[in-house]
């Protein structure tokens, strides 16, 4: 077997070594009337060749997103990776690496965390970052047990227009956790009045912008009520390039920031895996889930980094611990730093404009077919397209044609009772054609 | 030449994008644009690439030697998996796009499923969950979800032994258990009258990770998990160190309710410097119908992905754990490492890591101290610092002197339950000879350490690209991210 | 531009610094009468997204080896090539380093490099080879050169079962350096009678086995024929897996060995690049072109590697040289080196015996189609078909069907009057569908 | 820890490679078994990945770090391009299956040559040759065959200035010229008349580098090029510096009647350690007619690939000049490059090489002794040793104590022409904060040499893989392979 060093001399020997006749004696503690002396019943081992085939035939029956007019969003973006971040982050010092506990030799990973933490500040307006979660979904769920933690309180206040995928990771933790959470209702058109569903009991507020619908939500207001009310307010944000040209929540008053980095470096890869971006404000470090990476000075007095405040972690403080999470997204952290790197401010805010311009345009195209509006008023590369029949529908016959047109709300959540509503995406991976395409597609399938 | 920051290298007008500028047009972002700096450096493409290339080299991976990190199973990262997993029929599909664009996709994860049943003997399982730790918590929550499913909400506390990875308490917390410790026994392993004495209607879960960080079997499980079971409680197996028993028992005969799988580290998918990983739970009989959604369920029309809490196939669920599907790009690459190993191949892989840690231990027990061996050793080896009383030298100072002989130190401190713990995992990816020159590098320190050449330790590593780093000083006054410098008053120039 | 570090005012400030107003003047000793002011009549810079979608596109107006059934060799293999090669080879230390002129920073190419040499002059049988040349069919070419050089004749006498293209670049480089070639017609069943054509003007002796039509050679009495007239043996092979299972020219005599390696590590990549293979016997190892490296110490006694022989070279040597190369075939070697490592003997073996097993049964399979018939007696994975018809006819009326059926023999020597003969490979990537599809669309074309 | 030969660590009967045992058959292998011993060792897929992933750490590369190899154009090597060559559309086609399935290939390589031909203004371009070298020989063969079509075989020499690549008069002696050098005048560069001195009707060709090895543009090529072509010859371009003026002049405007062009080198394809790389050579339309085989020609039919000498299309063709189409994958990686910077990117490029050339030369200046320094210098700085007169310190000291400064040397003692040459191109892929480090640590070894500090310069390279290597012992008993070491006569164990 070709990742199975050892040959059978050399089993003989270290066998001979150990001082054991056979390799079954090393497993003579699990109970012999549970021990499995058949083999799993699983076929053999396959050439990698034959692997390839057998995996090749499964990828081919799927349809991938650079083959055709593409526009689904709703919480992850098509977006084009430089083929050096692909490159970089296969490097075999960086993909084989483990959490960096010796720092003396993962400055590498150290440093590019130290970067990324700084880069994730700088992009959401706010002061800190941590290292990276698992995905936004996670990312918010986590920054709700922050919020408690902080207030002293159990109960989240949710947007309506929050993703239903985060309101229901929420939920579900909040629900174990004996947490309340009190959700509104959705309202497509956006300007839903959260303000008026804030009280003492709240620990946090959590708004999405862009929400799920697209629209812009202008979160100071928000946050004002929030703070008067003794509650964090929680951002959250589902496309990072957004923040290219849109106020960042940091500089609306936001405490913490929960955020889906996938955007930024990542390929879509059917939902995972992604990067979770999660800051907030330099008082709150220490309620902060997740890993930290610091600054300091090694023996000889050069600048270097560790991990820190780990003693917030389950590793050290165990039951106590500020969260349990282990594991983070390094490498998904790495594609984003790198490309995040790469754009720079000037070219963040290109991408920004590029994706803003297409999502522009085609709500112009989409907008002027028959039976078809648009509801937002403000939109990033998202908006909201009103079709007259289930949206579903729509869109399942859409794809039949090779365009696929966006996510139906009522996928998103069923029980709403939106069933006519499509979330529509478009960045600059979508041509003009694309977007044509589209137009015309649509006016046949109405 | 030391590496600065991009902060300090890059400049906010620098680009390495190009990016075509767009036709003139009306925007559309009302009152929202934004007016807050935005000190993103850029990197021409020459640049990034030779920074992060420079990062690359001042780090340590599989590739570049032994890392015999304990608990951690750090094994070989074939590079099929990675190009298998840029396929643009798994990398470029969108979790929303159409299922029927996806079927490949489908399939996949349940020929997935379908060998973790196999290798587990179990009924259900969740491939949501993210990472270990999150399937942890998903597994627990189908605990909770079961009792309250049963009328017994009332069982708030979990067992949970002395040995366990951190993880295992915190997550129990994290959900509202109390976490009750269960000390070891003498051998190192979980006595089950213990465990007995410890159960009660109040009780609602043991968790054990098994085989335990110690790295012996728990010969009694069997035993225990019938205890757990007749006390009405659930049995959640930390599958951390699944590795040792792949192929060689069913944990469903061992009376598991529970268990997570890493496939970043039974099967291989990479660590990447700390992620992302992923953490499949397979469920018993009884936990499976609490499996979160979105689940995959086949009907006679095929794979279905139901998507919604309480739709058809989905009434019991516990609920989401995430936005999406989970991590499909793992899947891919720990399917690819399934079927490239195939049953034979995986069996051996753990018999192969199993006897490298038996020899690791052989090997060094002259030198250094071994608690527990008295017992065959799972897929690693523990040694305690028993060895070294008097030296003067640490565990940490071992560790750090064996960065200088070019390795990656072992895990140390870790069980807490043995005094200066280290911990040697081998796994089943390397040579004899690389494990002979490990050895040899590990027994040439031992001697060194007795002989007292603290130099040697103390002040180790030399010859790594920091020197020891001040946690300390980090930890104090946490400095988590650049800041541009005050320009210094008189700078004219 | 993406590429291009310096901005506007790093620009201005290296003008001040170096003295001149603007960058034209550091070009003013281009005539002004020739020099160009304007931009060249191409379109301007694009960004990597575009650039992806424009070679996209042509790339997707080819047919893919792997896509379809596929039997096409005369000098060229498709293998599988496992993927940690090129991830290996990608590694920016390999790919971005230049000829190893400092040796104490590139001890991994010379390392990997007496690597190559060693395993090239043991898969040949021969005592030293050296770090690779362009191709095959040009380390062919150097072989004559070497040969003259070696006996101090100008006459080499060319196998007629050569390659047709191999035979083609030596007449070339002949041509011009007037010295003589001998070509013999070819004989497709094998068997020919070379040794009757050696007389006592011959530098050389040219065969290569297996030879263009699959036959296997048997080069002991050839080399006897050719030492006997004072004349060199040069073993060619097209195929290297097939040294898995044929014994070497080294053990039959042969003087030189030159080679293709592209089977080994490398793709098909519409011919080039790939990597010739040159050994030879140690005492005409200073009349051997191309770099070598070689084995020393350093000041403090490790062992380490350099660049050498290097006297032989046109950069020292100018035109005294041994040959004019200077680039030669370093990643396309690595790759090799690496795969041949992955493999090593037992892998080997075991690669030669899965073509060989491949290429028997598609010959009993065509040879059963009415109307076809296999000519050789010997093969290791390529055979000669003849048909009733036109072969290009047939190649073409196959591909039409969706399998690319091999090389018909007059499309690599038109003048030859072979036009019925199909030359056909199988390699351990062709499955038994692919064999049994080929089988079939014959005998429907035929 | 030092890395051991393959021969070292692996093992005969280790592989790293699967392959299906085929079922039995018969073989048709006659009397040809192999008898003969096979001594290639094989490694597990973990043991190679961790050989070749070390062996490359003792490597330094454009990613590494500035490499200032003069007259090698080290700029950096976008991965696109390699992501590009890998499109199996592109990797995965052979040079002999059916035209029809290869429409975008041919297409690729039409849109190449005519990028090349625009850029250069020539008339016709062989896309065959493999390297630089190989391209002169095409050139060169073209010249021939030309002559000879015209009659004039007679014509046996060839005209290289002194300050020539070596490829030049290797090129020409190899298919039968004789070179007659010609010296340069005192500014660096040819003189016209001494070019004419030489003229007669015994000369085939003048072998220019434009710009020259000195990093001067030959001022007076338009003279040069007129004298040649009246005296019956034909004017032989290198190539190797194009990036200098890539975009700047059109070399069909400078009389120019073939020119290599080394892909590798102005557009951008990797070095790879010594290759591979690609030299197309454009023809004018007098040497147009003599490209050889296989051509590429645009017909009605559309792009028609003429295979063989003598046909249509390639009636008087030169011959060929190895087995297929040329270096595709090059090609490919080179087109990339050219889209990606575009009309505008291209000549940009070539300025900021030149200027950035002069700003190394302008900022050394004062420390160094700069020869020809009165005129612009091109895309490479050049220096001579004349200000280590006197310090015991040598070219070859300085460049490895650059080595310790953790950068490539420049290219050192070439051109030939001055002396202790070194020879400096820093391309257009440096930002000026990385060409001011890289000046810096000159500026200060110079200091150093000048301050007699010797240790530092004549035992280095202190910090890298290995010290100084014993070139001459290497040469003496040439040690070409490994050989398997005898076993010591008591070697009992």
């Amino acid at each position: 077997m070709r990742y199975l060093p050892l040959t059978p001399d050399d089993r003989a020997e270290m066998l001979a070594r150990i001082g054991v006749p056979s390799v079954d004696d090393l497993f003579a503690d699990i109970p012999a009337a549970q021990r499995e002396h058949e083999l799993p019943r699983l076929p053999l081992h396959k050439s990698e060749m034959e692997v390839e085939r057998a995996l090749s035939r499964l990828a081919a029956k799927n349809v991938p997103a650079g083959s055709v007019p593409f526009f689904v969003g709703a919480g992850a973006y098509r977006h084009h990776v430089p083929a050096s971040v692909d490159h970089l982050i296969q490097r075999s010092e960086f993909l084989t690496s483990y959490t960096p506990y010796q720092p003396e030799i993962a400055q590498g990973t150290l440093q590019y965390l130290f970067e990324f933490q700084t880069q994730v500040a700088e992009l959401t307006g706010m002061e800190v970052a941590n290292a990276s979660m698992y995905d936004g979904s996670t990312a918010a769920a986590e920054a709700v047990l922050m919020a408690h933690r902080v207030t002293k309180r159990r109960k989240a206040l949710l947007a309506g227009n929050l993703h239903p995928h985060y309101r229901a990771t929420i939920e579900t933790v909040s629900r174990y956790a004996a947490d309340d959470v009190v959700a509104l209702a959705p309202v497509p058109t956006g300007g839903e009045d959260i303000i008026a569903a804030i009280d003492a009991g709240c620990s946090c507020v959590v708004v999405q912008s862009p929400d799920v619908f697209g629209n812009i939500v202008d979160l100071k207001p928000i946050a004002e009520a929030a703070h008067k009310a003794g509650a964090l307010l929680i951002a959250v944000f589902t496309e990072a390039v957004s923040l290219g040209l849109i106020e960042p929540p940091g500089a609306q008053g936001a405490d913490i920031v929960a955020g889906e980095g996938q955007s930024i470096g990542n390929a879509l890869n059917f939902g995972g895996p992604y990067v979770g971006l999660f800051a907030t404000r330099q008082k709150f470090v220490r309620q902060m889930p997740g890993r930290l990476a610091g600054e300091t000075v090694d023996a000889e007095g050069r600048r270097g980094f560790v991990l820190t405040l780990s003693t917030r972690e389950q590793h050290i403080r165990r039951e106590k611990a500020t969260s349990n999470i282990c594991t983070n997204s390094g490498l998904c952290a790495l594609a984003f730093t790198i490309h995040m790197s790469l754009l720079g401010k000037t070219g963040l805010t290109r991408l920004a404009r590029a994706n803003h311009a297409a999502a522009c345009d085609l709500a112009d195209r989409l907008a002027a077919v028959p039976g078809a509006s648009v509801l937002n008023d403000t939109f990033f590369n998202e908006f909201t397209l009103r079709v007259p029949d289930k949206a579903t529908d729509v869109v399942e016959k859409l794809a039949a044609r090779g365009i696929l047109g966006g996510v139906p709300y009522s996928r998103l959540a069923p029980k709403a009772g939106l069933d006519d509503l499509i979330l529509v995406a478009a960045t600059e991976t979508t041509t003009q054609d694309d977007r044509a395409a589209f137009a015309a597609a649509l006016k046949e399938v109405l | 030449l030391e590496e600065g920051l991009i902060f300090e290298i890059g400049r906010t007008e620098v680009t390495g994008v190009d990016i075509p500028e767009p036709a003139p047009f009306k925007d559309r972002l009302g009152a929202h644009k934004r007016t807050a700096p935005l000190e993103l450096p850029g990197l021409s493409e020459p640049e990034a690439m030779r920074h992060y290339v420079r990062l690359s080299r001042m780090n340590y991976g599989i590739d570049s030697g032994l890392f015999p990190l304990g608990s951690c199973t750090m094994k070989h990262n074939p590079r099929l998996n990675e190009k298998m997993a840029r396929l643009p029929g798994f990398a470029d599909i969108h979790p929303l796009q159409p299922l029927s664009t996806v079927t490949g996709a489908l399939e996949l994860m349940a020929e997935l499923s379908r060998y973790l049943l196999e290798l587990t003997g179990m009924k259900a399982v969740a491939l949501t969950p993210k990472a270990g730790a999150h399937g942890e918590l998903c597994g627990m929550m189908a605990i909770k979800a079961a009792h309250a499913a049963r009328g017994e909400a009332q069982r708030n506390v979990v067992l949970v032994p002395e040995s366990a990875h951190g993880t295992n308490p915190a997550t129990a917390a994290l959900i509202g258990y109390e976490v009750r410790s269960i000390p070891a026994r003498a051998d190192g392993t979980v006595d089950p009258e213990a465990v007995k004495a410890a159960l009660g209607p109040e009780v609602a879960a043991l968790m054990l990770t098994n085989p335990n960080t110690c790295g012996l079997f728990e010969r009694d499980v069997v035993a225990i998990a019938e205890a757990v079971h007749q006390a009405g409680a659930y049995f959640y197996s930390d599958g951390a160190n699944f590795n040792a028993i792949l192929g060689k028992v069913r944990i469903a005969d061992l009376g598991v309710d529970a268990m997570h799988i890493n496939l970043h580290k039974t099967f291989s998918t990479p660590h990447g410097g700390g992620g992302p990983g992923a953490g499949p739970v397979v469920l018993s009989e009884a936990l499976a119908p609490f499996a979160p959604v979105p689940a995959l369920v086949a009907t006679a029309d095929g794979l279905v992905l139901v998507e919604d809490e309480g739709s058809a196939g989905a009434e019991q669920a516990l609920g989401r754990m995430s936005a999406f599907h989970g991590q499909m790009g793992m899947f891919v690459r720990a399917l690819s490492w399934m079927l490239s190993h195939g049953a034979d191949g995986m069996r051996q892989a753990s018999e192969d890591a199993v006897l490298s840690a038996n020899y690791v231990r052989a090997c060094l027990m002259d030198v250094m101290s071994a608690p527990f061996a008295e017992r065959p050793a799972m897929h690693e080896a523990l040694f305690d610092d028993a060895w070294l009383a008097g030296t003067g030298i640490s565990t940490l100072d071992i560790a750090k002197a064996l960065i200088d002989e070019g390795y990656h130190p072992m895990t140390v401190y870790f069980p807490l339950v043995v005094h200066g713990a280290m911990l040697i995992e081998p796994t089943e990816s390397e040579s004899k000879a690389s494990l002979d020159l490990f050895l040899s590098a590990l027994r040439d320190l031992a001697m060194a350490a007795k002989a007292g050449d603290k130099e040697r330790f103390l002040g180790a590593p030399h010859y790594a690209p920091r020197r020891r780093l001040d946690e300390t000083r980090a930890a104090r006054a946490p400095v988590l991210r650049w800041v541009r410098p005050e320009p210094l008053p008189n700078a004219a120039e």
